[in-house]
């Protein structure tokens, strides 16, 4: 089936089984691999995106229905090379390790940062629910996030 | 990861998704799809075609009568629910809904597939049963109408039927409820839970400790806890609890809820 | 897991009997059959869909009749296998004459899930287990009846 | 929410960039989604891997057609186990016999031995058809009864996974140390511990096991993009199963998600990949799903103690202790029986009895293999002493923080040998205690008991103290079998000064996240006199052009010793040779009138004579002509860091095994709802003491995670079985990892008592963790009043115990 997607600024059009998974899409047909596969039960995160301004588990939508319709991942967060706010709380407080959850958990940060610009801890936690983190124990990555709350 | 083949419909109408799910014996509808696209992952179900039910506004929307008597559109998400001023006016929904899985997940999954998936581990089939809702099914042959208590049938199996839809529930208007689980860590899993309505007499409805949620009533919330002994459940055994351990949770969890329903 | 219970029939033991053993009479019980082979009195095969809500699982059921004391005691070693699930499933009944010329049938199977479809928890397979035992019971049910009606009854 | 304690460093301050939290110079990539992970390389014509694998415990396989599957269009080809048992040799086994004797290839041969073993590879156009097409493939089985509790596997009737083993015992040995018969006969009470279960669980790295390997005809050579955290280990495992010379295995590494042990066997699959990649003559892309990886990978050894019995005097000062370890190898031998003898690291935990027996015996299962995970062998051995402490303490009626004080190794006995001849480097526990409970404030614990009442709940405090032995002396391996010719251990760090006077590091580690790249910078910066900005350090592990040596990889807590002081070796190297080359330039000046600054290298005394890295870089490599011919200098410098380490005694399994011995102390804080079982841990502090930290915020780091993941497995992961030998944990639904909500307070404090044995006075660290488990489960047993005898305590568990405290 044809597919358009607009992601993080330009639109793609592809001919994609149904049954492909949006995340299978993103990194497999468009080579945005910065999206990760972390379980296959739609409990990690790893694959989290925003679409159409909703924050989303991308494993758990098939690529057809994401036709017509505007991706957000984490390679479209920062332009040029220029880190955002958000990414360098992470960096300034050690929030990642190996690294692989990072660009879900900078995605479901963003997508509450917008809708709370200042969230409490307890707001922050439960917006970072869906996303397992193995290396660092969560701790900095609320760190990171309360920081770059007003 | 993986699924097995499948074709894929959007139909723009409830009309159209009917007539599709009626055609295909082995067409399923799609709604949300935070527990069936992740069931066709580990290739346990393998439906033929999914007819997806996103993009029908119909099946949308949650609407407040003058009575009192809420509506939520099946394919209303829990995220909707609980950010609906309508919803408030019976608060458990809201709170429940904000208990249930995470934030992407509560952004696209939706209330009518929490029930009509009655996962035994879901919050919904048991509160949808204590708080006394009314499910539409539409089919065909036009739309009927199924109290809570006979709406589910077994674990992935309600009353909602192949070529039928659940499209909308009512929910009447109150606001002594109560709901109580435990889960795997913070949120997490369920292992056991209760929801509770009084109005009158107590309406406890247990989760996760049969196929479908086990209703027990009782005069006053002092009365529940031996109205779920003399409920003689069974309950599954599994990893994370015996069946004993979970006819214990039961009887705590449904003096809970009804407590709490009880005091608002 | 183990699921065991008992059940009466308003019908004489060699009713009961013959329609346990009758291989067509046990394809009307099974849920879901699309075809059924019998190899001999011992060896029948059948292709099912078993209805789960989420969408049918399909298997190739072959059941093995390993006992049997006409008319009291039957043991079928059943295995099914399908994509995503294997099914083993030993069972076994008990015949007995009950009041008023009924019979009743004790009765327990042992079930096994294996692959994919078993690692979705036993709080879910347990349920689904116990759900269609009542069916096949009920259906057994209608099947007695059905015998007592027929002419050779 | 995370209260950063640090206590002042009772050393100098170090100047420079050493002791620094130096942010992360890895980061920049990872935040913006430009990290390389193994799934996200491809080749041209690759094909993807799928694994059939077995449905049952225990079978053999009586038939494997593969002929319907290979005719779908689209399938490459495949390969079954008899393929594979005529391809290769069986894996060489560490064990010395019977675990010795068995037969272990890349797939199943004859048998499956644990349900998801890999039976079949196949390979095809897409990752969609792999698996359809692997749904085609029939195998036959026919189910032999499976042995799933270690307990039984000895029994006469017990199911044999290994035939050629003779039975399921693996692998067996007795230590004793000291003088047991004196220590009993002295004591004034013999405290008995029937049974303790450390259960099973790993660190389910996030991103799972996976590779592309590229097969090139013409030179016979494979290419193998991984994510295997030791391909060193790999490597010794695979070329003599393969019969190809290691410079045929090319192990590339970038960026890895995680690993904690856990991604150390993944060699039986990377064979599976290469033999593939040959027969097809295309690349073969292997990606592992989370169910996959619960199935089959590396869980954590499950260990049983019996029959314990421990020499006490009243007043709480421990003798000594006998026991029983029963160890849980699962169904083959991947990495074990190392876990027989990494254990001994730690013998005494942190204290100072001196009589010690332990009869070590390993059988094999119908479950996954066991492979290292955090904290590996030594973890499951300190959860031991640590509830022999707890449970002492409750018999006897004493403060555990008291038992632990009274018996704990003191900091003016460091260093101290242990009564197995490990050396402990330096530490200070008791110190480390006061100001873990001083975080944690437990003067006020009597309070928040009663206030935790009034609320209906139960509290609990419970203390971890534990040990993160690191860099191995691998000559322990012989304790195991006498005949392995493996001792010392080794790192590689090559620093050069390229054209335009860039300074690059390449290191011969696989980190996932330990932040070596930035570590490596501040090591260099220091010694040359520049930022670690100006520093780069190659991301990855390349064993075809990287310095790498026998035992390079990123495992069992070592870069900061071995890693760094392997740099530290070359960057000092390098700067001697830059000082030869300025020396040479500037006319003959002595090296020791020169000294670098400001990126380049000046006369002390006239520092307008300066030459800069730059031209440095220029005059070596593209500028040489005319230099003096015994100047002897390349500005790439390769050191090998070797440890000091003597072959350990195998008759009394007797010497060093590690370098360093790290120490944390952690302490949890938790409340039961008496109700129902269900518990939250609402505090926790936890105190860290690795040497000299290089950078304190990466250190602090290591210490959140590997607590977050003792939190996990104390309280809910759990790789449980069925009778059958069904794992009822296959995936994230049932096996419940710790999520944010999960996290309690955290208080961290560290300090820092430099080792005496390393360059830099670093320890080895970051598998700390397992303090977490002690921990809590002493925090149990304090809310319930039970003696808790098991390391994983989910609710209902904690419910069972409140039922019955007597048990």
């Amino acid at each position: 089936m044809d597919v358009t997607v607009t992601v993080n600024g330009t639109t793609y059009e592809r001919d994609v089984e149904p049954r492909k998974l949006l995340i299978h899409f993103l990194r497999d047909d468009l080579d945005l691999t910065g999206s990760h596969v972390g379980c296959d039960t739609g409990n990690c995160g790893a694959c989290s995106v925003i679409v159409d301004g909703v924050l989303l588990k991308s494993c758990m939508l098939l690529a057809v229905q994401a036709d017509g319709v505007t991706i957000e991942t984490v390679e479209g967060l920062s332009e040029d090379g220029e880190l955002t706010q958000l990414q360098q709380a992470f960096n300034e407080h050690h929030a990642l390790q190996c690294g692989y959850c990072t660009p879900g958990m900078l995605m479901s940060a963003t997508a509450l940062l917008r809708e709370n610009a200042s969230p409490s801890e307890e707001e922050v936690k439960k917006a970072l629910q869906g996303n397992i983190c193995r290396c660092t124990g969560y701790w900095n990555i609320v760190e990171a996030v309360k920081a770059v709350a007003r | 990861m993986l699924l097995r083949e499948v074709e894929y419909a959007k139909p723009g109408s409830v009309a159209e998704a009917l007539e599709l799910l009626a055609s295909n014996d082995g067409a399923r509808a799609l709604a949300g799809g935070q527990t069936l696209i992740n069931v066709m992952k580990a290739r346990a179900a393998s439906p033929d075609m999914l007819v997806d039910l996103n993009g029908l506004d119909e099946l949308r929307g949650i609407e407040l009568a003058a009575d009192g008597t809420l509506t939520i559109g099946a394919m209303a998400t829990y995220s909707e629910l609980m950010s609906s001023a309508e919803a408030k006016a019976r608060p458990i929904l809201g709170e429940v809904c904000a208990q249930i899985a995470d934030v992407q997940v509560r952004n696209r999954g939706t209330i009518g597939g929490n029930v009509c998936s009655n996962d035994p581990t879901n919050h919904l089939p048991p509160l949808m049963v204590a708080v006394g809702a009314r499910l539409t099914i539409a089919s065909s042959d036009g739309e009927r109408e199924v109290p809570a208590d006979e709406f589910f049938l077994g674990v992935y199996l309600t009353a909602a039927g192949p070529g039928e839809l659940l499209t909308r529930i009512s929910i009447p208007a109150g606001k002594k409820d109560g709901f109580a689980a435990v889960t795997l860590g913070a949120e997490g899993t369920c292992i056991c839970n209760a929801a509770a309505s009084v109005n009158g007499n107590v309406r406890v409805a247990l989760g996760c400790v049969d196929a479908v949620p086990v209703l027990v009533t009782a005069d006053a919330p002092e009365g529940v806890a031996d109205a779920v002994r003399g409920a003689n459940l069974m309950p599954p055994s599994d990893v994370h609890a015996s069946s004993e351990y979970r006819i214990h949770l039961a009887t705590v969890l449904a003096e809970r809820a009804a407590a709490e329903a009880s005091s608002r | 897991m183990n699921v065991s219970g008992e059940r009466t029939f308003d019908a004489a033991r060699a009713i009961v009997w013959q329609v346990l053993n009758d291989p067509e009479a046990m394809a009307k019980t099974m849920p879901g059959v699309e075809s059924f082979d019998v190899h001999d009195d011992r060896h029948w095969t059948a292709n099912v869909k078993i209805p789960l809500g989420l969408g049918g699982l399909r298997m190739k059921v072959d059941m093995d009749k390993v006992e049997e004391r006409e008319p009291e005691f039957a043991k079928l070693a059943i295995k099914g296998s399908g994509v995503g699930a294997i099914m083993n499933m030993e069972t076994s009944f008990a015949l007995s004459d009950g009041a008023d010329g009924g019979t009743s049938m004790a009765w327990s199977a042992e079930v096994k899930v294996l692959g994919p479809v078993g690692s979705m928890g036993q709080r879910v397979l347990q349920p689904i287990v116990n759900q269609q035992v009542k069916q096949v019971l009920a259906a057994l049910d209608q099947q007695v009846q059905e015998a007592l009606q027929s002419p050779s009854a | 929410m995370s209260e950063t304690t640090l206590v002042p460093a009772p050393v100098e301050v170090q100047k420079g960039w050493g002791g620094q939290s130096v942010r992360r110079k890895e980061d920049k990539r990872l935040l913006q989604g430009e990290g390389v992970f193994v799934d996200d390389v491809k080749r041209h014509g690759m094909g993807y891997l799928h694994f059939v694998r077995s449905p049952y415990a225990h079978a053999h396989i009586t038939r494997v057609d593969v002929s319907a599957a290979e005719a779908v269009d689209g399938v490459y080809g495949t390969l079954t186990g008899e393929e594979v048992a005529a391809l290769t040799e069986p894996f060489f086994q560490i064990s010395s016999a019977p675990g010795a004797n068995i037969k272990d290839f890349s797939l199943a041969v004859g048998k499956v031995r644990y349900v998801g073993e890999p039976v079949v590879a196949l390979v095809a156009e897409t990752r969609e058809l792999a698996r359809d097409a692997s749904e085609l493939v029939e195998v036959d089985y026919e189910p032999l009864p499976a042995v799933v509790d270690a307990r039984r596997a000895q029994d006469s009737d017990a199911p044999v996974l290994h035939d050629d083993a003779e039975g399921n015992l693996m692998w067996t040995g007795l230590y004793s140390w000291g003088d047991l018969d004196a220590a009993f006969a002295e004591a004034d009470r013999v405290v008995k511990i029937p049974e303790l279960h450390f259960h099973r669980f790993n660190s389910t790295p996030l991103e799972c096991d996976g590779a592309l390997v590229e097969y090139n005809r013409g030179v016979g050579q494979w290419t193998i993009h991984t994510n295997n955290q030791f391909p060193g280990f790999a490597a010794i495992m695979m070329g003599p199963a393969m019969q190809v010379g290691l410079d045929k295995l090319r192990f590339v590494t970038q960026d890895i998600g995680g690993g904690f042990g856990n991604k150390i066997t993944s060699h039986p699959q990377l064979v599976v990949c290469c033999l593939l990649a040959r027969k097809l003559n295309r690349p073969v892309q292997w990606t592992e799903w989370r169910t996959d990886f619960h199935l089959s990978m590396s869980h954590g050894n499950e260990r049983w103690f019996h029959d314990t019995e421990v020499a006490v005097k009243d007043d709480g000062t421990l003798l000594g202790f006998r026991t029983k370890a029963l160890d849980d190898a699962g169904a083959w031998l991947r990495y074990e029986p190392l876990g027989g003898v990494i254990w001994a690291q730690v013998t005494p935990g942190m204290y100072r009895w001196r009589h010690i027996e332990l009869d070590f015996t390993q059988v094999a299962t119908n479950k996954a293999p066991v492979s290292p995970n955090r904290g590996y062998s030594r973890m499951q051995h300190l959860w031991f002493t640590e509830r022999v402490i707890d449970i002492v303490a409750r018999e006897l009626g004493l403060d555990p923080v008291e038992v632990r004080k009274r018996n704990y190794i003191r900091a003016e006995d460091m260093p101290y040998e242990t009564p197995n001849g490990c050396v402990y480097d330096s530490g200070d526990y008791a110190a480390m205690l006061d100001l873990a409970l001083e975080l944690i404030g437990y003067d006020s614990m009597a309070h928040r008991r009663a206030e935790a009442s009034e609320r209906g709940k139960v509290l609990g405090v419970g203390i971890g103290s534990t040990l993160d032995s690191g860099t191995n002396n691998f000559g322990q391996s012989r304790l195991i079998n006498p005949e392995l010719q493996f001792s010392g251990n080794n790192e590689v760090a090559t620093v050069k000064l390229d054209i335009f006077g860039e300074i690059v590091v390449t290191l011969g580690t696989t980190p996932q996240g330990q932040g070596h790249e930035t570590t490596a910078a501040q090591v260099v910066a220091d010694i040359l006199s520049c930022s670690p900005d100006d520093v780069h350090v190659r991301a990855g592990h390349d064993s075809y052009w990287n310095s790498h040596a026998g035992f390079s990889g990123t495992y069992a807590s070592q870069f900061a010793v071995t890693g760094l002081s392997a740099v530290k070796g070359a960057t000092e190297m390098l700067a001697a040779e830059i000082k030869r080359l300025a020396g040479a330039v500037f006319g003959g000046v002595p090296a020791e009138a020169l000294e670098l600054a400001d990126g380049g290298v000046r006369i002390k005394e006239s520092p307008d004579a300066f030459l800069p890295f730059m031209a440095c870089g220029a005059i070596i490599n593209a500028n040489n002509a005319g230099l003096p011919e015994d100047l002897d200098v390349t500005l790439n410098c390769r050191y090998v860091y070797r440890p000091p380490f003597e072959v350990p005694d195998v008759e009394r399994k007797f010497g060093n095994l590690t370098l360093t011995y790290a120490a944390q102390l952690h302490v949890a804080v938790v409340e039961v709802d008496p109700e129902t079982g269900a518990y939250e841990i609402v505090d926790y502090a936890a105190v860290d003491d690795c040497g000299k930290r290089i950078n304190p915020q990466i250190v602090e780091g290591q210490v959140m995670g590997a607590t977050a993941q003792a939190i996990g497995a104390a309280v809910h992961e759990t790789y449980e079985y069925d009778e059958d030998g069904n794992l009822l944990t296959p995936n994230f639904y049932d096996y419940h990892v710790p999520h944010a909500l999960d996290m309690p307070p955290l208080a961290t404090g560290a300090i820092e008592s430099p080792s005496p044995f390393t360059p830099l006075g670093t320890k080895g660290m970051g598998e700390g963790g397992g303090a977490g488990i002690h921990a809590v489960c002493a925090a149990i047993q304090d809310a319930t009043g039970a003696i808790v005898t098991d390391s994983h305590n989910p609710y209902q568990r904690v419910w069972r115990l409140l039922q019955d405290p007597r048990g």
